[in-house]
């Protein structure tokens, strides 16, 4: 036994030197996130910005730059707000089912299942999307038109392939459901068991107890899960090039055939028959969605904080 | 895998075995990838399973890049090199300043095709198409239509047009014969579809999804890919013209070639005017892109006979079959297989 | 308005394992019930089953009769969030919830019932159950901090509030006092004695002192063997029980004791 | 509520409720769902809509009813609680749905094309009459998934470790944290142009290798493993961690032996997450994997096929069917592709959870 | 080879919150040093800083000197990894490694530091260390189930076998039998008595009479103010503390108690 507080030598020197390398590690990992990060950002830098500036004829029927992005920036923004809207509130559902109010027989093929669903490649999202879901949603597009035609989202016509922005949109949350769902049930089911049941004991309704014991609680998780899930969906590329009938301007519009295209999948589109000069533009356009993805995150970032700092009163 | 051991395939009839080993790469337009395919395992037969040919279907324009930046031997290419960013010069510029070769590999008539239930087949000329995918003509029963398939009963539906929603070849070569044979199509042909609106769709297979996927849609694809679907017969001097491979290849060797280019290169501008007998004009033609010497030995052997080989009969039979596309008439092949006969280590 | 509670042959399940065995009992109307026993003879496990606490676990069930005034409480009629809400329980480990305030966490009973409340009678039921709990004045100027940041001892007189501050008919206490110093005790074991006269309580403690002190009848849990159930071994006065129990072990156990 | 002055202490409610008075029967449930799907029938009978139109009816109708009927039994309480139930059960349902039809598409698409050929053949064929196979896509998949998780699974960890246990609120881990949500949103093919373009640049431009496949595809994976590690850690008690210090342990130990052992389910899940995620990425690959009829056991050099290139170039360039009308041979194996796939992550799912299973924490007997 | 502790003018801070005040005492070696006052004045927090375990906090410091065998534990070149070592700790909360089972969980202090052991030393230090908890009897039929799955005394008793596994030459409690029963109390006491030849103790504790039994000096801790910082009141034999203490305070705590 150690006589002295300031044990021998080499155990000190042994436990100090893996605290120093482990910490090292960590903290060169969080760095080479952020090298990789700089490096992708030089990137599309040094072969986007000479995109910004080309002669008319390489952004097709707009004058400049920003003509042929916005609409681009617009379709990927729309079809991502359609992924959340639709995605979010079925993924906490799910996520609520598998970890409170299934038992867990029936909680642990759910979320199998929906896992699977993660698997799924864009491409046979992509294929799905074509040929079964498009042709399914054709009649509601129709009856939207002729029903709902004064909302502007349902102006029409409607298309009558089904291959519409909203269809994407769908497709797209149900690409981005596992995500959102795989980590809002984790921190769900870790709620402390004595924070449920301190609300139980005052007489809350399961419901009660999810809002007082575990939203509080796994907020953090839930908001990281949905900018994971908004980061897919703006990034995805394969399933909008297939499934979205692109190639119109900035349109609210939901189920016409005339939709923008998203900036991911025109990247797709347009690289592979591209000249050089117009794999800039669109590298250009990359790095657009690149700052937007930036922004977005920096905005929810800052509704997070916000709301946590009146929490704390 | 099982099937990879080199004495496979010795049975594959080829009448010659060249005795070749190794690995040859290309990269290029996706419309040539099925006869890529047939292309590589008839020549990997030929050489007794010694030597692998890889085919990247990245598309002409990425696919040119790669050639021309040296990273693959041969590229393939729904459009001929051209000077408007430099691509020529700098392909040049690749071959240790020799002229690129340019040889035309693989041809498919482009069907317009349409899905309207009730009409199997309809006629049109090339003022017709063009207004319906310029959002002109928006009724099936329109009387333009009307007027020249009299015998057929035309519904009161509206037309979706669909076209395609990435760059691509098909599209520009589409636009070309709109361009050049209607007086109603006032956009430049392009490998983007110039008209905003209609139904747009990625890739050859995604035009087909969607016209089948609709009811009055119409769109145009690769011929050998439209199945089952309906398709237009069209206007070629007096005569409605189905599309066919025999049509294709007679236009491709009915055109003049591309002017000002050197005499390895046979680029060809087509003829969309036409009036030859059974000629079909709306078609896809595309190159593949190599040098004529190389530095290396080895690859100059591999070049020269995978190229040989696919503009020889035997080749373009096995494209036709694979992947239906027209094979070359004999003296377009001829004058490619002098070409590339040509290839060699310098 | 207080209840009896009457329990007849209660077995006490976690899935397969039957941790307690053949209760029967009943709790007096407007008077305080202790429950005492070794560690481990399922003391917390029975409480819990008087409110239905027990079932949020999975896996756990019970089998037997427990009838509050007449009513059984596991009647397939009964809904168990009205007899939570009836009957209040403040557990062995404080567990305020972590991202409210003080004053929240007090209220957070009341604004269940999604009753608009004014402020001014929102502070008065945080002042009043706050004070009930002794803990006014160690918060009263940091009731908009969070409740996690108070000592152990603090955050359990924070819940003991928050379960009073929703007036249940019968209060259920699994060791409240245990991570509580002296004066705190004593102020809860003051509000016991308050209580009772219009409450039903039942307190499981280890302290045979408080047990003595505040309780009007005890119940003595034991285990015959371990890995056996625990079972009820004697139920009757306090008085009784600690001068002169009907049972050897209960004397064993209590004479064995101290503290 | 009762007037005390406030220095009385709170007493019970003078009210006493009874704790069956309000509630509605157990069959409730069950009986409105019958009625809800009786009365979204009659529209369907007379209108003529469709299954889908029915169910989507009897489910609002339900959602509508049992809440009102609880509403009038219950009150407000019950009925929000019996609604947040209807709509959480129904928002299920409604994923499952468009979930099992995918499952369905893919299962009744793939499954002619499976045969041991189909997984021992690569595509290498040296007579157009050889059959072929999706082996050499199988190899190329799993290995530059493999290698794509030896890059981001010890970095993504790592940084989440440094964020929660190091960085804990320092600029620098506030900046990763945010800048890793500013990655996910990396399009897959600006990922795909990143390490072409990387790759080029390092090691000339005739270049095609898996490994580069592997780095575009860790910078997909990163943030997911980052972030769901980071939640799973910022779940691990501190009590835990000082329980661990007061053992004499130093803090990297803590971490590896404590920490991450505990959230292990968490993380697992988030790891496979991962790489479900990028397993089925196609436009990063096809750049710099390349395309190859053959196997190819080296993602260090040479191009590599995977089963998502394969499925996408086979699905745009299907070939002809042998016989007219039948089916192209390209979108039998691109079904049969993307089955296959489906298989293989079902497959890790299983083995990470059993993974999970074993280290989870263990609560109960 | 135990330690005599001595604390001069300690102040311990949250961030900017002082916490404790001005803390100067020593803590005779091979002795039981016992820490009494109300919940919040600062009896954990004091006891946290003498194994370095406050620091752990994020913005946790404190001003002053602590020397354990003339060393000064916060001198830079100490480690405090080896300090927490040889000085260990048991919690007011139980909390047993959640992954581990009931023989790893005593081993853990051991295993985490990577040492070698043969099969027969480690079961040999289980049932030591868990017979030193009076735990072995209850679970020598499990020792392979979950630590978590024990009731929460029995928790407790577990992680006491834990910190004296690993031999430490000062054991620092804080309310280590806030959740036990009597029996189990008594146990841990015997033990204490046991420990307290070779190991310097120190023990926070409510329960005024176990301060009495157990230790042979009481600190009295004591809040001047709500929201003022905790300071030491008083510090004696504990003979003399509860017989006539010097301060007038600690009269007050020690003569209002019970319990
Ligand atoms: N969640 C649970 N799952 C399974 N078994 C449990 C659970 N909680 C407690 N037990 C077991 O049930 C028995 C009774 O436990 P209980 O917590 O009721 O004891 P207790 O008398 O309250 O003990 P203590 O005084 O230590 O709190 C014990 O054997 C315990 O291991
Ligand atoms: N992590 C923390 N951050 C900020 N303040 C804290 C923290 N922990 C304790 N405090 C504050 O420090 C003071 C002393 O707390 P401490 O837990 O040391 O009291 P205690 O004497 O141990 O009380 P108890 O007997 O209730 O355990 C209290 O005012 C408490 O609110
Ligand atoms: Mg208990
Ligand atoms: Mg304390
Ligand atoms: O062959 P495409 O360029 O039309 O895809």
């Amino acid at each position: 036994m150690a006589t002295t507080v300031v044990a021998e030598d080499t155990a000190r020197a042994r436990s100090r030197l893996g605290d120093r390398v482990f910490s090292r590690l960590a903290l060169s990992a969080g760095i080479a996130i952020l090298a990789a990060l700089a490096a992708v950002f030089i990137f599309l830098a040094i072969e986007g910005i000479p995109g910004l500036a080309k002669p008319a004829e390489f952004y097709g029927d707009a004058s400049n730059f920003w003509g042929y992005v916005a609409p681009l920036l617009f379709g990927t923004v729309l079809a991502a707000i359609i992924a959340l809207i639709v995605a979010v509130p079925l993924s906490w559902g799910i996520a609520l089912v598998v970890s409170h109010y299934a038992p867990k027989r029936v909680a642990t093929p759910i979320a199998y299942v929906i896992d699977l669903l993660a698997a799924v490649p864009s491409v046979v999202f992509g294929l799905w999307g074509i040929s079964v879901l498009a042709p399914r949603l054709t009649p509601a597009y129709a009856w939207l038109d002729e029903n709902a035609g004064w909302v502007p989202f349902f102006a029409g016509p409607a298309s009558t392939t089904g291959r519409t922005i909203l269809t994407a949109g769908i497709v797209l949350a149900i690409m981005i459901i596992p995500i959102i769902t795989a980590i809002s049930r984790e921190v769900f089911a870790q709620t402390p068991r004595l924070h449920e049941e301190a609300a139980l004991a005052l007489g809350a309704t399961r419901w009660e107890m999810l809002r007082l014991a575990v939203f509080p609680y796994a907020r953090s998780g839930m908001v990281s899960a949905v900018m994971l899930g908004l980061g897919r969906a703006l990034g995805e590329t394969m399933a909008v090039a297939m499934v979205l009938s692109a190639g119109g301007g900035i349109s609210f519009n939901l189920i016409s055939s005339t939709n923008p295209a998203s900036i991911a999948s025109n990247i797709a589109s347009n690289y592979k028959e591209g000249t050089p000069g117009k794999i800039q533009v669109l590298i250009a356009t990359g790095l657009v969605l690149f700052l937007v993805t930036f922004l977005v995150n920096f905005a929810a970032r800052w509704v997070v904080q916000r709301s946590e700092r009146r929490l704390a009163r | 895998a099982s099937n990879e051991t080199g004495d496979t395939g010795t049975d594959s009839g080829s009448s010659e075995t060249s005795g070749l080993s190794g690995d040859l790469n290309g990269a290029g337009a996706s419309s040539q990838e099925k006869a890529q395919g047939a292309w590589a395992t008839g020549f990997q037969g030929m050489n007794d399973g010694n030597v692998t040919v890889n085919y990247d279907p990245v598309g002409s324009g990425d696919g040119r890049t790669n050639f021309i930046e040296g990273g693959v031997s041969f590229a393939g290419s729904d459009s001929y090199l051209n000077d408007d960013e430099g691509e020529l010069t700098a392909a040049k510029e690749r071959c240790n300043g020799e002229d690129p070769i340019e040889v035309p590999a693989y041809v498919s008539p482009i069907a317009v095709t349409f899905n309207l239930e009730g009409v199997d087949s309809l006629n049109m000329d090339a003022d017709t198409i063009a207004q319906i995918f310029d959002g002109k003509i928006t009724k099936w029963n329109d009387p333009a239509i009307a007027e020249i398939n009299a015998d057929v009963d035309l519904p009161d539906t509206a037309i979706t047009p669909v076209h395609r929603s990435d760059d691509s070849g098909t599209t520009k070569n589409f636009t070309d014969y709109l361009g050049k044979a209607s007086s109603s199509w006032s956009y430049e042909a392009e490998d983007a579809f110039p008209v905003k609106g209609g139904e747009a769709a990625e890739g050859t297979s995604g035009v087909i999804s969607a016209v089948s996927g609709g009811d009055g849609t119409i769109g145009y694809a690769d011929e050998s890919q439209v199945g089952d679907l309906s398709v237009v017969s069209v206007k070629v001097g007096e005569e409605y013209v189905a599309p066919s491979a025999e049509g294709a290849a007679l236009v491709v060797e009915a055109s003049p070639a591309a002017e000002g280019r050197a005499d390895v290169d046979m680029a060809v501008d087509i003829d969309r005017t036409t009036t030859e007998a059974g000629a079909y004009p709306v078609v896809l033609l595309s190159y593949l892109i190599a040098c004529q010497t190389y530095e290396d030995q080895a690859e100059a052997d591999l070049v020269k006979g995978y190229l040989s080989y696919i503009v020889s009969d035997e080749g373009q039979q096995a494209a036709s079959e694979e992947a239906g596309s027209a094979p070359l008439s004999a003296t377009v092949a001829e004058k490619a297989q002098s070409i590339v006969d040509a290839i060699s280590a310098g | 308005m207080a209840k009896s509670i009457t329990v007849d042959d209660l077995d006490i399940y976690y899935g397969d394992f039957l941790a307690v065995q053949g209760v029967s009992m009943t709790v007096k109307a407007r008077s305080v019930t202790a429950f005492i026993g070794p560690s481990g003879c399922g003391k917390s496990t029975f409480l819990r089953s008087l409110n239905r606490m027990h079932e949020v676990i999975p896996g756990a069930r019970v089998e037997g009769k427990v009838m509050v005034d007449g009513q059984s409480l596991y009647d397939s009629a009964v809904d168990p969030v009205a007899v939570r809400r009836q009957i209040g329980m403040v557990f062995q480990r404080p567990n305020p919830f972590p991202t409210m305030s003080i004053y929240d966490n007090v209220l957070a009973g009341n604004r269940l019932n999604s009753k608009k409340m004014k402020k001014a009678e929102a502070d008065d039921i945080v002042e009043r159950s706050l004070k009930g709990a002794n803990l006014w004045n160690e918060v009263k100027d940091r009731l908009g901090k969070p409740g996690m940041g108070l000592s152990g001892g603090q955050q359990q007189r924070l819940c003991i509030a928050r379960a009073i501050a929703v007036e249940p008919q019968v209060l259920l206490m699994d060791e409240p006092c245990s991570a509580l110093d002296p004066i705190s005790t004593s102020a809860i074991e003051d509000l016991i004695h308050e209580l009772k006269s219009e409450y039903t309580i039942v307190i499981v403690t280890h302290n045979m002192q408080q047990a003595a002190r505040v309780s009007d009848e005890t119940g003595f849990f034991n285990l015959k063997a371990a890995g056996q159930p625990g079972h009820l071994v004697e139920f009757n006065s306090t008085q009784k029980m600690f001068a002169n129990p009907d049972n050897e072990a209960t004397e064993a156990y209590i004479s064995g004791r101290f503290g | 509520m009762s007037t005390v002055t406030p220095t009385t202490p709170v007493r019970p409610r003078s009210e006493a409720v009874s704790f069956t008075a309000a509630k509605l029967p157990r069959f409730a449930p069950a009986l409105v769902a019958v009625v809800a799907i009786a009365a979204a029938a009659l529209p369907v009978l007379f209108m003529g809509a469709g299954a889908i139109t029915w169910a989507v009816l009897a489910g609002i109708v339900y959602l509508v009813a049992l809440p009102l009927w609880a509403r009038a039994v219950e009150g407000s309480r019950g009925a929000t609680d019996r609604l947040v139930t209807g709509l959480v059960w129904a928002a299920c349902a409604v994923a499952i749905v468009p979930l099992v039809s995918l499952l369905w598409t893919v299962v009744d698409r793939g499954l002619p094309a499976i045969n041991t050929t189909f997984l021992t053949f690569s595509m290498y064929r040296t007579d157009l009459d050889q059959e072929v196979g999706i082996y050499h896509a199988l190899i190329g998949t799993l290995l530059i998934t493999l290698f794509a998780a030896l890059i981001s699974v010890p970095i993504g960890i790592m940084a989440a470790i440094y964020l929660i246990e190091y960085g804990k609120g320092n600029r620098l881990a506030r900046w990763i944290t945010f800048l890793v949500d500013v990655m996910t949103g990396i399009p897959s093919i600006v990922a795909g142009l990143f390490a072409f373009a990387l790759f080029i640049l390092l090691f000339g431009p005739s270049t095609r290798m898996g490994f580069g496949g592997s780095v575009a595809l860790s910078l997909l994976m990163i943030p997911i493993v980052v972030r769901s590690t980071e939640e799973m850690l910022r779940l691990v008690p501190d009590e835990l961690r000082e329980a661990s210090y007061a053992l004499g342990v130093p803090k990297w130990r803590t971490i590896v032996k404590v920490v991450l052992p505990t959230a292990l389910g968490g993380i697992v899940t988030g790891v496979t997450l991962s790489i479900a995620r990028v397993v089925g990425e196609t436009a990063p690959l096809l750049l710099i994997a390349g395309l190859t009829t053959r196997t190819n056991f080296n993602v260090f050099a040479e191009r590599m096929t995977t089963l998502p290139v394969l499925i996408f170039t086979q699905n745009a360039n299907p070939g002809i069917a042998e016989t007219p009308g039948g089916i192209r041979p390209g979108i039998e194996i691109a079904w049969g592709g993307a089955l296959v796939l489906i298989v293989i992550v079902m497959l890790l799912n299983i083995v990470a959870r059993t993974i999970g299973a074993i280290f989870a924490p263990k609560t109960g007997h």
